[in-house]
């Protein structure tokens, strides 16, 4: 299996989560992070003082799918997260050894 | 010159800060309405025209609204006379001293405006904002409170607005309406949900609102009498009722009855009872509470029908509410309660008096409606209403204020 | 008929406003300390009850609890002269308008309602807890008003309640205490952590208590004067050495004096000042708030030791509370204040006084405790009390309300 | 002895409340400008300043500040026969019960000691706290109130100081310098950014603060009189230019006006205010609100120059306010409002009173700045004031109170 | 070594981390998410809208063991995350190729 | 390309984001989680009642690099974000498959 790492900006998750489930993913996790990168941060203003903050606020989702399905994900994420504006983030791709569906037990992709 | 009474001092008093508190009120009502990356823009839109208006109110706003009549156009607007409040030190307004009053009454003009910026969530340009009700609050809301309760032809003619609806709740939903047209749609509407943020922050707001409406609706008899008393009753019984109205309504259509819903509800039945706190009894107060509440709740689906996104309902509450209170008290007056209505129903009838209620209403609107227009598509022309489409994106606070409302 | 007193009239409005003020308050104290799944559900218990228990007093409450004694009940409720508050427009009580009156004590009906649901938090149904408030402040509530303020029997005995020890602390926490008992203990209580999920909220909450409890103690004077001078400085002074003493027992056991303490600390001294208020000195409000505060933090075991979940500890502030108040004032009581006790002593002497609290402190918990356990019982019989488990553990904000308190 | 006034006992018992509620209202304004972990520390410097300050007001700080001058240090303090409240039942000052006073009065004492807070936050040890804020109200507050209201030398030379802008601004400001010089700086400051975890409740605390300020300024007419009308006016105005003085500045230095600039400025136009209210015209508040606003906003620059780390601002926003208000009440002074004004103008001349405020202002900082040095000096080598470094790094609401302000 | 990671219902937590412990791991990292799976979302009313949510509340435990512990953390946590209802969340297997201990500087199965 | 994930003090974020900044790492990810390890937790107390809370505030950064950088970034997140306290964190180190950068489609080390 894969699990295929997104990082997004927050309003694309809704229409990546909808693709993906088209694409018959059954299930993904996601939560915020702040992300640092190309797309330069923004400055706060605090009683006459500036601070600048680097950090973005960004959605990270993660997905874990059977191998073949790993390509099509990738893109589906893509195509749903650009907005080709700089910041729309990434997608990472790593390998999961072994899955687990806690309800049943089931094991490998079946527990998907 | 009328004699001073320390009581009847000492409760306007009282109820002008109970009103100015309502406006914090009204910026967490509101900020809690909307998205996180938005809270402090929208709670400055409250905050800051407590500054503005204000000052506004002391300069020309009071004399506008409050000067003589007796002018060429004082059937539409005070004379100058009092510009910068010039000779109203040692003057009286019945029992209570006049600085008291021109307090009083200038919390009535900042909440007026604040009422307006629900309409103009999460996308307008503060520098806009900042002009816009500046300019309304000296175009349109001073001539409407003259023409009211100045002495302009409004009160000439017998319409009844014991504490604001037209002139506050309507007025202000006129121009909310205006706004939203003018605006357009927050990018994502219809789309994205724009769910709240945070509504433990708005049933506080709805809290302070209500507290605060006591001296809204009770100090407009001017004195701690009993007009004070049954007006103060009857406002408390329509807030109650206006809440278990669209509780009902709610649990009826949607399966559930929420806390947004009792929120909101209350507020609406403030709103209704508002033109009706000095003319009605008590219990009068509770119909009127529950039909604000109902109607207010269906009355939401305007903004559907005709596609205009009135972010925080304005128009649904403060519109709807309005006319409602405003028709309402036209059949609910009552000698009971107001002596010289018997005068009025033997001269035009209760149905006259129903259509002078009805008059009030779409005067309200049209001008207040129209003047908004105006005056936005003319800030629109020099200096755009509206942030870009990025700055949407990313927040209002962020880029209007540069500033965060939660790091928790 | 008395003749009206701008003044006192003042105060009564302005003190009914910081009552009703309270009611969101103690949305917020409540508010604050379940989880945050939790939150708006327990706001809208306290919410909720300004809207359903302000129309059922204005119907029915009011006339139960101060109608005519002068029936066959007179006793025990007042007659329904008054139903939908007929025959109370023009009516003067003292120096105030009747409607006046009639709102102040309007919003006692509400609060004490609202402090029943600290015990209910975080699993009951929405629809059960409308019922039971309903019927509860019909049923007890007026009833409880009636015999100690309305000319019922324990007024006629003597009992000692300025401004609400038995009738409101006293019986909220007996109805609090049948509450916890019957609805049973949260899923997972004595396994999982119920910490609160937002102290400043508490905090504010406590803040708009202390607040309105000038208005809860100081109004019950039923006018502007020196009683309700040396009321307001006792009730003051009661809240803040009631903080301290929770603070010093809770650093002497815990080895930190918290926040919440302070808060907690701070009420309990309110609870126990309110039936003293107008009977004994500023200084001796010292003494009560430092009783009160040591007692409440003390009492917070009582849950533990008898095993039943009291949420957000009603009995153990209010009933506590309540309690130590209600002997103290019998205690304390003094001549210097209250005129009429020398007759009251000469005739029942000191300890007679100090019996005559108890028998009112017992009746009350009696009465309450009984009235309560049996209309919950009838209401889990009919539709059920409690959310179902899985409820319980999504939250009922979304359960019950289809809603959720945060999206920060 | 007086006759007592019912709507001025009405008037000043309303204002106590306000004036009270002012703190919990300080506690969120401060509170919100803190990083999380220190939120409850930092809620509850105010919180408790209402319990520990109440009691001593009562047992010594009131007889201090309000005793007799008829005694050797009479011109510093007053005697100590009312310890205790001792012979205060039954009193009057004015047209108002003595008890209403002591209790208007001791709120001030209250909001005193807690302003000063803003100086110590997120780094200093509770226990410390609580004794600092105990000596000094007793050491350095009650006496300043003496030497200006009670009859002491201040008030014998003839400052004028209406509502406390030296009593209670400039003394708290230059205690807070004393803290943040002794406490040294927060740990990472300078290179940390130490931004506000949560605005909304900042705008929320300030909103209550404006609310509060009505009854601290017009209450110190201690009447519901033209006075306190003009008085309300005043300070409305000044709230409202202060905000659009530092908005103005702030908008025209960094770019962009902020939501925590109105809030700032607010306040910064109530401070400076403060002194004047009952001596100016109402449209005297606007220049002295739009001064303080502006240099208010610049003075935070202070204390990068001077590298001290005043957390939350006090000397920028009391210190600089309070001298600012303290000097332009000697400006503006108006015989229109203050008829005895004519005769010390006679006396000294505009320039010889606009001297005597600025004695007042540098009797108090000298004062008040040099026994506050002294005092946490003493308390620092007795117990130390600062939390360890690992605390301050975990936060002060775990390590000094065991608790957790959000579980959101 | 291994790094398990397991989405399991919030309330679980507590019960998950002890019996680690209990199994000797020193260590684990927990933060909360949203799930996206077959357990259906909710739908939240507000001014008489509609809108359907989702995702629900999850939590991600993360926890890096040597690879003999692996099965018997896996184990663990399906035990005591299960409730049988769906929505009980999963349990993923990765590969870790390396750790360190920033205090120490240790490296591999010392570091944890 | 290799992924590094570190667990570290939450005000030693900045630092270590400087210090990668440096080091030419072009983008990190950060969030907020809660740690349990040998740095022991602490009480809190609620109405005279005592709960021990076991995790602690931790933030946690992911970077995806080449695997030329991984030891210099590795070493540099350790060099920044020790105390010599206990409850300092740790690095892990795991393989990443692949990455693409949303915006431009470039894939591989291109896309970091
Ligand atoms: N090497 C990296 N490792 C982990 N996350 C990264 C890396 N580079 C970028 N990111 C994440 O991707 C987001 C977008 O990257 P950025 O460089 O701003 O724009 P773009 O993806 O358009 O090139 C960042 O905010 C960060 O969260
Ligand atoms: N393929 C997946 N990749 C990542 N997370 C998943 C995946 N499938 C499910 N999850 C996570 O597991 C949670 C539970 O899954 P769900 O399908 O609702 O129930 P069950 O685990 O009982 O089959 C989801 O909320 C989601 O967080
Ligand atoms: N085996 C592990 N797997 C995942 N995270 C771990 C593991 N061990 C420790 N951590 C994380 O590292 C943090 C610090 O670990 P701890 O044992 O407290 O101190 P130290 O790193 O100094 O030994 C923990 O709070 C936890 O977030």
């Amino acid at each position: 299996m894969k699990k295929i790492e997104a990082i997004v900006k927050p309003h694309k998750l809704e229409d990546v989560k909808d693709a993906l489930n088209k694409l018959g993913v059954a299930g993904l996790t996601a939560y915020e992070v702040k992300g640092f990168g190309r797309q330069k941060g923004h400055t706060e203003i605090y009683r006459g003082a500036e601070y600048t903050v680097d950090f973005r606020p960004k959605v990270k989702l993660e997905v874990v799918v059977e191998d073949d399905l790993a390509t099509a994900v990738e893109e589906a994420i893509v195509e749903q997260a650009r907005t080709g504006k700089i910041g729309d983030g990434k997608v990472f791709i790593y390998d999961c050894e072994g899955a687990v569906r806690i309800r049943t037990g089931e094991r490998g992709p079946e527990a998907l | 010159m009328g004699q001073i009474d320390y009581g009847d001092t000492a409760f306007i008093l009282m109820s002008s800060a109970l009103v100015l508190f309502m406006v914090p009120g009204l910026a967490l009502f509101y900020g809690g309405l909307v998205r996180s990356k938005n809270v402090l823009s929208t709670i400055m839109h409250s905050f800051f025209a407590m500054g503005i208006i204000s000052v506004v109110w002391a300069l020309v706003g009071y004399t506008i609204a409050f000067g003589s009549t007796d002018w060429a156009l004082g059937s539409f607007m005070g004379s100058f006379e009092h510009i910068g409040l010039a000779g109203t030190l040692g003057e009286m307004e019945g029992t209570i001293p006049l600085p008291v009053f021109i307090a009083f009454q200038g919390m009535f003009a900042v909440i007026t405006a604040a009422l307006i910026s629900g309409a103009f969530a999460e996308r307008m340009k503060f520098s806009a904002y900042a002009i816009f009700i500046t300019v309304w609050s000296i175009v349109v809301y001073a001539p409407m409170a003259h023409m009211v309760w100045g002495g302009g032809f409004l009160a000439e003619r017998g319409a009844l607005d014991f504490a604001g609806g037209t002139v506050v709740h309507i007025a202000s939903a006129a121009a909310a309406l205006a706004g939203a047209i003018v605006l357009g749609k927050r990018k994502g509407y219809g789309t994205t949900a724009f769910t709240p943020h945070n509504l433990p922050m708005t049933v506080l707001g709805a809290g302070m609102l209500w507290f605060g409406w006591f001296g809204f609706n009770a100090g407009s008899a001017l004195a701690a009498d009993e007009l004070a008393g049954t007006a103060f009753l009857a406002t408390h019984l329509a807030a109650a009722a206006g809440m278990l109205g669209w509780l009902a309504a709610e649990w009826i259509k949607r399966g559930k009855p929420t806390t947004l819903g009792a929120a909101s509800g209350a507020v609406a039945g403030l709103v209704g009872i508002t033109p009706a706190a000095g003319f009605v009894t008590p219990m009068s107060g509770i119909l009127i509470g529950l039909a604000a509440g109902v109607l207010c709740f269906l009355g939401l689906s305007l903004k559907e029908r005709f596609r205009f996104d009135d972010a925080l309902d304005v128009v649904g509450i403060h519109g709807v509410g309005g006319t409602v209170g405003a028709i309402l008290t036209g059949v609910l007056a009552s000698t009971l309660i107001y002596a010289d209505l018997a005068e009025v129903l033997a001269d035009v009838g209760r149905g006259g008096l129903i259509l002078e209620q009805a008059i009030g209403v779409v005067v309200t609107i049209v001008f207040s409606f129209v003047a908004s227009f105006i005056i936005l598509k003319l800030i629109d022309l020099v200096i755009g209403l509206r942030v870009d489409e990025e700055a949407e994106e990313t927040g209002c606070d962020l880029t209007e204020h540069a500033e965060s409302g939660y790091v928790l």
